[in-house]
């Protein structure tokens, strides 16, 4: 049986530790600092998992309110609970890697002034994360939405006087203000058609919601439900970082490793892919909207993919790999494949905070360099950080086995079988994906660990030292061998690694094929991809065997040869096929233009209308010819009539007859 | 036989004059004076007429009034026309715009 | 329970005495007298606590009711009374002025004396405006206020005040004298209908044929949308802000401004109902003007305070554009289902907005008692010499975008959803603050906090002292108590909101 | 003429005047034999005769109205206010001028005796019962005023508007006159009582009336100094002296209100609807003008002149309504105008020295600095001549407004209104200098104990009567019920 006070334990104790951490950071010092927020998120992890296992051991769903936080106009809004399975397994990865990162941190932020600060940060996203995930009710999943972007924004801009950091911060806030401006309107939606913000009820009256339409353009009649549900994945959008609203993502790794590895890899950026699975009872009665998701998830898998084929810095690739993943996902869920998608949520969860947390790792041991191009030939100055890349990277590609492998494996299986709008463009998307990923992972494993060493006379590169000043690190900068990281950076690295091997092994029968989700997830009969591919499933070694079959697996090697035969046996053809290829090189290094054009249309432009609208609306028009122009004409009425007081006596008189005649006229005369 | 119109054309007339006089004349302030006595003149006239004619006393009574307070008026004229001749030493109307605005 | 002795009467002179007793000690009393102005604002906010603890949330029946003859010729009367919509905005009046005193402290040298005096007349002035049931002693009060303005501007304020606290007044004064015509002649109908009264009461039943509520709702939009401000007639405010002394800056944003949305609701929406009808279309799309136009207007401002005068603009256009929903909802639905959501958000937009562009003014304030500057150029990288006071300016700045669980969001958000009701346009435009507001706010954030110092002047900034703490703190923690748990406001505006609804949904012609 | 004409004489309804005429010879011969330095004496009589007057007035005062000397003298509640708050208003006049007239070797005999004259003109203008009295008290009052602004005889201004104000102010008496003569030749009769009859015998839209009735209006507005009628304001309030400029300002303001009533309202209430048009022309060019030219002008005085004008057209618009209602609102008007005018021209008085006239709004400068309670008290009567709550000049403004919008006339209750914003501009630039910008001298604030305590009750009048206008404003509705 779940208590509240449970799941008000999981939820406050690291937001208490982000308080105390906080606000009394200065008196409880470092070790306390660490010590409090990681025993916190430690706490609500354990418990976590402990609720898993209880729903798992059957116990039934949770979902209650915990207080009304306002009633107006009969909507009751409420903050409150809801724990199904779903939830669990999120809560479960969110506090684990949380923990994971936590640990991390120790190390990486040694000796970074803004210490205490960091872990408050992290501990208080902990608890956002949480309460997104935990949330029976839109208000407060908003809440936890907007939450998260705020810690994330201040995380971002972790390092404050980075001018790009600040930056990018702003650029990520912004971009997921437009996702959450969408979002919004579709609560705003949901509550005209059922009255209620809370999950339950409004699942109970979907069927309401679908029998509107609603006529946004005059005389083009909408249906209400594909109105709301493409609202709502806008702001999955902004928060998953899908094509276009992809742009803050890359910038987002000016924050510290341990960030991009907990939010921008693992646990927020998949909020929205969380959020589109919880309200698949919606999305299942739009075909429209489902398409939609499938398209724009596919365009991010692949082309976000290509984009990590062409960079040097080693955070950033990871960080592209991300945005194809979260493509995947997408996909997954475009084609109904919830299931898979959380899934591959999960699984991605792990070996991306592992990649993360291991390039971080590196770029401890290099002094804070994170191009690949000054790398090379790490691998027997860091073993640890070796072998679990490696693992990250092998899940990553979906070597067979690897946890990667189950899921993407199965999510292209179901992209495959289903037959929407849009899914044979999706299907080739995810198809050439997987080479692509292949080829980029093994690229930053081959350029970082293997070939020559070419950090050699590691000439510090100086913007690097200034701008990073404030992680600048403990290690003796005389030396320039780098050396494996402490064991607070590699223990998390172990702790990742194994899930990211293994947990595929145990959870694709029930999480994907089985009823593990039960009511969490509303499946459509007519589109129900999964349970299709469930039937020939036979656990896991026969889905092994399957996949042998199949091309993609072939395809992944390939990639992996390839990035080998690159990067390892000729190392000077990649620079010639960039020559060759010119165009498309340039085209790919500028990330498609979007920050270009993005920067030209909304930046300047919204700047010059505001000017625009300044100058010419206020100062001119309003202010200039209307207020003081009447002024103006006052003034000039007065310096005109005042000279009617001419000062001669018989101008008086005169006046005082014009005056007598004007009245006589008027009266007498007509 | 002089009927009422006629001596009410008369007083219009000298009050039209005497009106016009005061905002045609612009030199002399005396003759401002002289108009002002023509003005109250024509309206004694209305008076006396409209008494004649309407047989009642108190038209003419007025106009006694009107002589006695004609006197006392451009005797204070004259005063002020005193005192403005010992400041400018002239008494032009055009003079009479130190003040204006 | 009812009270046995005139809360609200005490409310309105004790700081009136308080403001007299300062100009009588002057200013070589003012050691003393800061302690008295302190002294009488703290009091003022602990007696309107009552109003709170006494209030009967049952009913939309005026509460604390007193009532004296004033003018017996106009059968105008002395007459006080608060509702659920009256009552937050007196709290939140006698609930800032003290921080104003206290923000004040040490940083007036010029004339202290006479500068608390105007603060405490002027926070009595505007309690009687809220707490005013008799249509002639709001006008009084109404445009007495303006006179304590003026002066704070016009003595304290900046290098081009003079023009700025004149604009002001004369705009101000402009707006409200057709108001008092209105007021005039509904009077005159009330005496042909038999009992002359300036009871608000009787106005709101007062029959009106249409084109005559058409005259008297412009009269009165005239005068309540220069107050809000509502574009077009907003131009006054940004000069004011500008250069008004700091505690100057916050009364404005944070009570004056709610004037004009409290007048839309007192008598506008009741008193012509057949006529807000008629032209809602018109105050909806100036509203969502001010929402759009407004936050373009705001992203390129250089000077701080003009930006945040901005911003003020356009977070009321959601008070006007909540008020006014109810009407639109009757014509599209045929019910007014989500009328009283939006007026809910536009009363609670109110009190956060009050409580926010106080808090971010007072911040203004600070730096610019430290650098004497209001540009943004002259700043950056404050963060690394005020921490502490970065956090709050982040902390309010974020608000000020409305992000959820602080006050900023509740009010934005209830009116947006109450607004999709009526048309998605209608939310769509107003959600556009999610974006614009978030832009112009953190943009701002961006270019004075964060970054490396700037300059010798950011180099040499000394963190918060413990009254500017104080002061910033109590703003901070009412800002999130607001936003994390709302339903206390809320259920003391339901029975007067309803009541509201109801009335105005019946026609009077 | 068989019956006694004694016997309805009834002196006793004219006692005030009797014995202010009286009281007037004597000062007059006692000022012949006083030495320049026991000139106070006759300051003295002159406020001793007020206050006897005042006592003469209360003591034979009437609840209705009392008719003597075959009813063109006339004696009614209405009147005995009046004469009261004259009393007062020339007392006070010749408070606040004391001071001033010492330091400028101007304190003669002339002014107090002129003013009581004046007064006493006023007075006969207020029991005026027929057409001959109405013109003996204007020719009174006007004379007495012509002297009065000439009598610096060191000053050429004075000289000169002296006679501009004289040239203007014959014509005016002589366009009354006429206008008189023709309605007295189309009614024959000069009694107001009968006047009012016999206009309702003849038909009120008779065209000979209509054309007297013109010249009348001419007349009237002269007095009042209405737009087109008006020009002699400025200059007169400019050039002479200031204690003059305050008397003019003052005082004759209750003459024209009392004119405009008895003629109009009385005589001629038959002929409503045609004086009203014509009021209204009127009305609206005064506030106009007055308050448009007031804008540009530097000199205070010159600017209260151009606001007295608007606030004529104010008082007109309550006599124009028609009503009792109308009647009453433009009384406390007047009553409420005079008292914030006399505070403010004697605020300059307070602030003028030898050789220093404080009459340029710039004189104003840093008030606040030098001495803020009179700049306060400054503030306040500014606020109150605009027309600001919570101050009495608010309430005289809205009880006008009522009176035209209860006779349908909302439009130009509207026009009113916001010409009275533009109004406020000027009095706000007088706080302006007072409040906002520095003080250009250090001295002091001179003058006696009797104008600073004078001064502090006037204005704190101005605004105990705001917060509690109920007390006037009954007053007035008991003098005109």
């Amino acid at each position: 049986m779940i208590s509240q006070s449970t799941l008000l334990t999981i939820v406050l104790a690291p937001l208490l530790a982000a308080i105390v951490a906080g606000l009394a950071g200065r008196v409880i010092g470092r070790i306390g600092a660490h010590s409090v927020t990681i025993a916190g998120v430690a706490l609500s992890c354990g418990l976590s998992i402990w609720v898993l296992k209880m729903l798992i051991d059957g116990a039934p769903v949770f979902n209650e309110s915990v207080y009304t936080w306002l009633v107006s106009d009969n909507v009751r809004m409420e903050v409150g609970f809801l724990v199904d399975k779903l939830s669990a397994l999120m809560m479960v990865v969110v506090t684990f890697v949380s923990l994971c990162v936590h640990v991390y941190t120790i190390g990486y932020m040694h000796d970074d002034p803004g210490y205490q600060r960091f872990f408050s940060y992290i501990s208080l996203f902990t608890f956002s994360m949480l309460m997104l995930v935990m949330s029976n009710n839109f208000l407060q999943l908003f809440f936890g939405w907007e939450a998260v972007g705020v810690v994330s924004y201040l995380l971002i801009g972790f390092w404050y006087t980075r001018p790009s950091a600040i930056f990018a911060n702003m650029k990520a806030f912004l971009v997921n203000r437009v996702g959450d401006f969408g979002f919004i309107l579709g609560i705003a939606g949901i509550v005209y058609y059922t009255g209620s913000l809370d999950y339950a009820t409004v699942f109970g009256m979907r069927d309401a919601i679908a029998a509107n339409t609603m006529e946004i353009v005059p005389n083009l009649e909408w249906q209400a439900i594909t109105v709301v549900c493409i609202c709502l994945f806008i702001g999955a959008m902004g928060k998953s970082a899908q094509v276009p609203l992809h742009v803050w993502l890359p910038d987002s790794m000016e924050g510290p490793t341990p960030i991009s590895a907990l939010i921008h890899a693992a646990t927020m950026v998949t909020a929205g892919i969380f959020m589109v699975a919880r309200m698949s009872p919606l999305f299942e009665l739009s075909e429209t909207a489902l398409s939609t998701v499938l398209i724009i998830g596919a365009t991010t898998a692949f082309f976000m993919g290509l984009l990590g084929l062409v960079n040097n810095d080693i955070k950033r690739v990871v960080a592209y790999s991300t945005l194809s993943q979260l493509g995947y996902m997408t996909v997954a869920l475009g084609v109904s494949a919830y299931a898979g998608a959380i899934f591959h949520l999960m699984t991605h969860a792990f070996f991306k905070a592992l990649l993360f947390l291991a390039a971080g790792s590196v770029i401890i041991a290099m002094h804070h360099e994170q191009d690949m191009r000054k790398m090379g030939g790490l691998k027997k100055y860091l073993p640890i950080t070796y072998w679990t890349s490696l693992i990250g990277s092998l899940a990553l590609i979906g070597f067979p086995g690897t946890s990667g492998f189950f899921s993407k494996d199965a999510l292209i299986e179901a992209v495959h079988a289903s037959h929407i709008p849009g899914a044979t463009y999706a299907y080739w998307c995810v198809f050439l994906g997987v080479f692509i990923t292949a080829f980029y992972s093994f690229r930053l494993v081959f350029m970082t660990f293997h070939g020559e060493e070419r950090f050699g006379h590691a000439h510090h590169d100086d913007h690097a030292h200034d701008s990073h000043g404030h992680d600048s690190h403990g290690h003796g900068h005389g030396d320039h061998k780098p050396h494996e990281s402490p064991w607070v950076v590699t223990v998390p690295l172990i702790l990742l690694a194994i899930p990211s091997l293994f947990i595929g092994w145990f959870t694709i029968g029930p999480v994907l094929f089985g009823d593990y989700f039960g009511e969490a997830i509303f499946v459509s009969e007519s589109r129900d991809v999964l349970g299709h591919i469930g039937e020939e499933f036979h656990g896991p070694a026969g889905f092994v065997v399957h996949a042998m079959k199949a091309a993609p697996v072939y395809l992944a090697l390939l990639g992996v040869l390839a990035a080998w035969y690159l990067y390892i046996k000729r190392p000077d053809l990649p620079g010639k096929i960039a020559e060759k290829f010119s165009a498309v090189y340039k085209l790919l290094a500028n990330k498609f233009y979007f920050d270009e054009i993005y920067q030209a249309v909304f930046a300047k432009g919204s700047r010059n209308l505001g000017t625009a609208l300044w100058r010419v609306g206020d100062v001119a028009i309003i202010d200039g010819t209307a207020v003081n122009g009447s002024a103006r004409v006052v003034g000039w009425m007065s310096g005109v009539m005042r000279h009617l007081q001419s000062g001669y006596l018989y101008h008086y008189a005169f006046a005082m007859i014009i005056g007598l005649s004007a009245l006589l006229a008027w009266y007498v005369l007509r | 036989m002089i009927t009422l119109e006629s001596v009410l054309m008369l007083g219009g007339l000298l009050f039209a004059l005497s009106v016009a006089g005061i905002f045609i004349n612009r030199k002399n302030v005396i003759l401002l004076l002289m108009c002002i006595e023509l003005m109250l003149l024509a309206v004694n006239f209305n008076f006396v007429a409209f008494a004649r004619h309407l047989g009642d006393l108190d038209g003419q009574v007025f106009v006694f009034f009107i002589m006695t307070v004609a006197a006392a008026e451009s005797a204070i004229g004259l005063a002020i026309l005193v005192v403005l001749f010992r400041e400018r030493r002239n008494i032009d109307v055009e003079q009479l715009d130190t003040m204006k605005g | 329970m009812q009270l046995t002795w005139p809360i609200l009467s005490v409310l309105i002179w004790l700081p009136i005495l308080g403001g007299v007793a300062l100009l009588v000690l002057g200013d070589r009393g003012i050691a003393l007298g800061r302690w008295v102005a302190l002294a009488t604002t703290a009091v003022t906010f602990g007696i309107s606590t009552l109003l709170y603890t006494n209030f009967d949330m049952a009913t939309a029946e005026m509460q604390f009711v007193e009532r004296a003859a004033w003018i017996p010729a106009f059968n105008s009367w002395y007459a006080l009374g608060v509702d659920g919509i009256a009552t937050p905005l007196i709290i939140l009046t006698t609930f800032i002025t003290p921080l104003v005193v206290i923000a004040a402290w040490t940083v007036i040298e010029k004339r202290p004396a006479q500068y608390y005096a105007a603060f405490l007349i002027l926070e009595g002035l505007m309690v009687g405006v809220f707490a005013a049931t008799d249509a002639l002693l709001f006008y009084v009060l109404w445009e007495a206020m303006l006179i304590p303005m003026f002066i704070i501007i016009g003595v304290w304020g900046g290098a081009r005040r003079v023009y700025a606290t004149i604009k002001f007044f004369l705009y101000t004064f402009l707006g409200s004298v057709l108001m008092l015509v209105s007021l005039i002649y509904m009077y005159m109908k009330t005496c042909d209908a038999g009992q002359c009264s300036y009871a608000i009461a009787d106005f709101q039943e007062l029959p009106l044929a249409l084109n005559a509520q058409i005259l008297i709702f412009i009269s009165f939009m005239l005068a309540f949308a220069v107050k809000v401000p509502m574009w077009p007639v907003h131009t006054w405010l940004p000069d004011a802000h500008v250069e008004a002394p700091t505690g100057g800056s916050v009364i404005l944003a944070a009570i004056m401004l709610k004037m004009g949305g409290y007048g839309f609701l007192r008598f506008s929406l009741p008193i012509t109902p057949d006529a807000s009808a008629e032209l809602d279309w018109l105050v909806i799309s100036l509203s969502l003007i001010a929402v759009v136009y407004i936050g373009f207007v705001a992203l390129v401002q250089q000077d701080m305070k003009k930006l945040i005068a901005y911003s003020s603009i356009a977070h009321m256009g959601f008070v006007t554009l909540g008020s006014f929903l109810a009407f639109d909802l009757l014509q599209v639905n045929g019910d007014t289902r989500g009328a009283a959501m939006g007026i809910d958000g536009a009363m609670v937009q109110m009190i956060s907005h009050g409580l926010i562009s106080g808090a971010m003014f007072f911040c203004v304030g600070v730096l610019y008692d430290r650098v004497h500057s209001r540009e943004i150029s002259s700043y950056g990288g404050v963060v690394n010499t005020m921490p502490t006071f970065a956090a709050f300016a982040v902390l309010f700045a974020l608000a000020n975008s409305g992000l959820p669980a602080t006050s900023g969001f509740v009010g934005e958000f209830l009116v947006i959803i109450a607004s999709f009701r009526a048309d998605f346009w209608y939310a769509f435009l107003a959600a556009m603050t999610l974006i614009l507001g978030a832009a112009y706010t953190l943009w701002l954030v961006k270019r004075v906090i964060f970054g490396a110092v700037a300059n010798d002047d950011v180099a040499a900034l000394k963190d918060l002292n413990g009254r500017e703490f104080f002061v910033l703190g109590v703003l901070g923690v009412a800002v999130l108590l607001l936003g994390i748990w709302p339903a206390p406001l809320l259920d003391v505006m339901r029975p007067t909101v309803e009541h509201l609804v109801q009335q105005i949904t019946v026609s009077k012609l | 003429m068989s019956e006694p004409v004694i016997a309805n004489l009834n002196l006793a309804a004219a006692s005030a005047e009797i014995f202010m005429v009286s009281a007037i010879c004597v000062i007059l011969l006692v000022d012949v034999f006083l030495s320049e330095r026991s000139r106070w004496v006759t300051y003295a009589l002159s406020l001793l005769a007020l206050v006897g007057v005042a006592c003469v007035t209360v003591s034979n005062g009437v609840d209705g109205r009392v008719s003597a000397f075959d009813g063109s003298f006339v004696a009614d509640p209405l009147g005995d206010l009046l004469k009261l708050f004259a009393y007062g208003t020339v007392a006070v006049a010749f408070m606040y001028s004391h001071d001033y007239l010492r330091r400028r070797g101007l304190f003669k005999g002339e002014y107090f005796i002129l003013g009581l004259t004046a007064l006493l003109g006023i007075m006969v203008m207020i029991s005026a019962g027929s057409l001959i009295t109405v013109y003996l008290g204007v020719e009174l009052l006007s004379l007495s005023l012509y002297a009065m602004v000439a009598f610096d005889r060191d000053s050429g201004v004075a000289a000169e508007s002296a006679m501009k104000y004289f040239v203007l102010g014959a014509i005016a008496s002589g366009t009354l006159l006429y206008g008189f003569s023709i309605v007295y030749g189309l009614t024959g009769t000069l009694q107001l009582d009968e006047l009012a009859v016999a206009v309702r015998e003849v038909g009120a839209d008779k065209l000979g009336l209509i054309f007297g009735l013109a010249f009348i209006i001419a007349g009237v507005a002269f007095k009042f100094g209405a737009v087109p009628f008006h020009m002699w304001v400025p200059d007169v309030y400019h050039g002479a002296p200031t204690p003059v400029t305050l008397f003019i300002g003052t005082a004759p303001k209750i003459a024209s209100y009392i004119l405009a009533i008895r003629v109009l309202a009385e005589g001629l209430d038959a002929m409503v609807a045609t004086w009203q048009s014509m009021l209204i022309a009127l009305a609206v060019l005064s506030m106009i003008i007055g308050n448009v030219v007031a804008i540009a002008q530097t000199n205070l005085k010159r600017m209260l002149a151009y606001s007295t004008i608007s606030h004529v057209g104010f008082i007109l618009l309550g006599i124009l309504a028609g009503t009792a209602e109308g009647y009453r609102a433009s009384l406390f008007y007047t009553l409420a105008y005079v008292i914030m005018a006399i505070g403010s021209f004697g605020m300059i008085l307070l602030l003028s020295r030898a050789g220093f006239e404080a009459d340029r709004i710039d004189d104003f400068r840093g008030l606040n600095r030098k001495s803020p309670w009179f700049a306060a008290m400054m503030m306040m009567l500014m606020f109150s001549t605009a027309g600001v709550p919570p101050f009495v000049g608010f309430w005289a403004k809205i009880a006008v407004l009522g009176a035209i919008v209860d006779v349908g006339l909302v439009w130009l209750a509207a026009v009113a209104v916001v010409l009275s914003v533009v109004a406020a501009f000027y009095y706000l630039r007088v706080v302006k200098v007072m409040y906002f910008d520095e003080p250009t001298d250090s001295v002091a604030v001179e003058g006696g104990g009797t104008v600073r305590a004078l001064l502090t009750l006037n204005g704190l009048a101005v605004l105990v009567l705001g917060i509690f206008p109920g007390a006037l404003i009954d007053l007035c509705a008991r003098a005109l019920p």
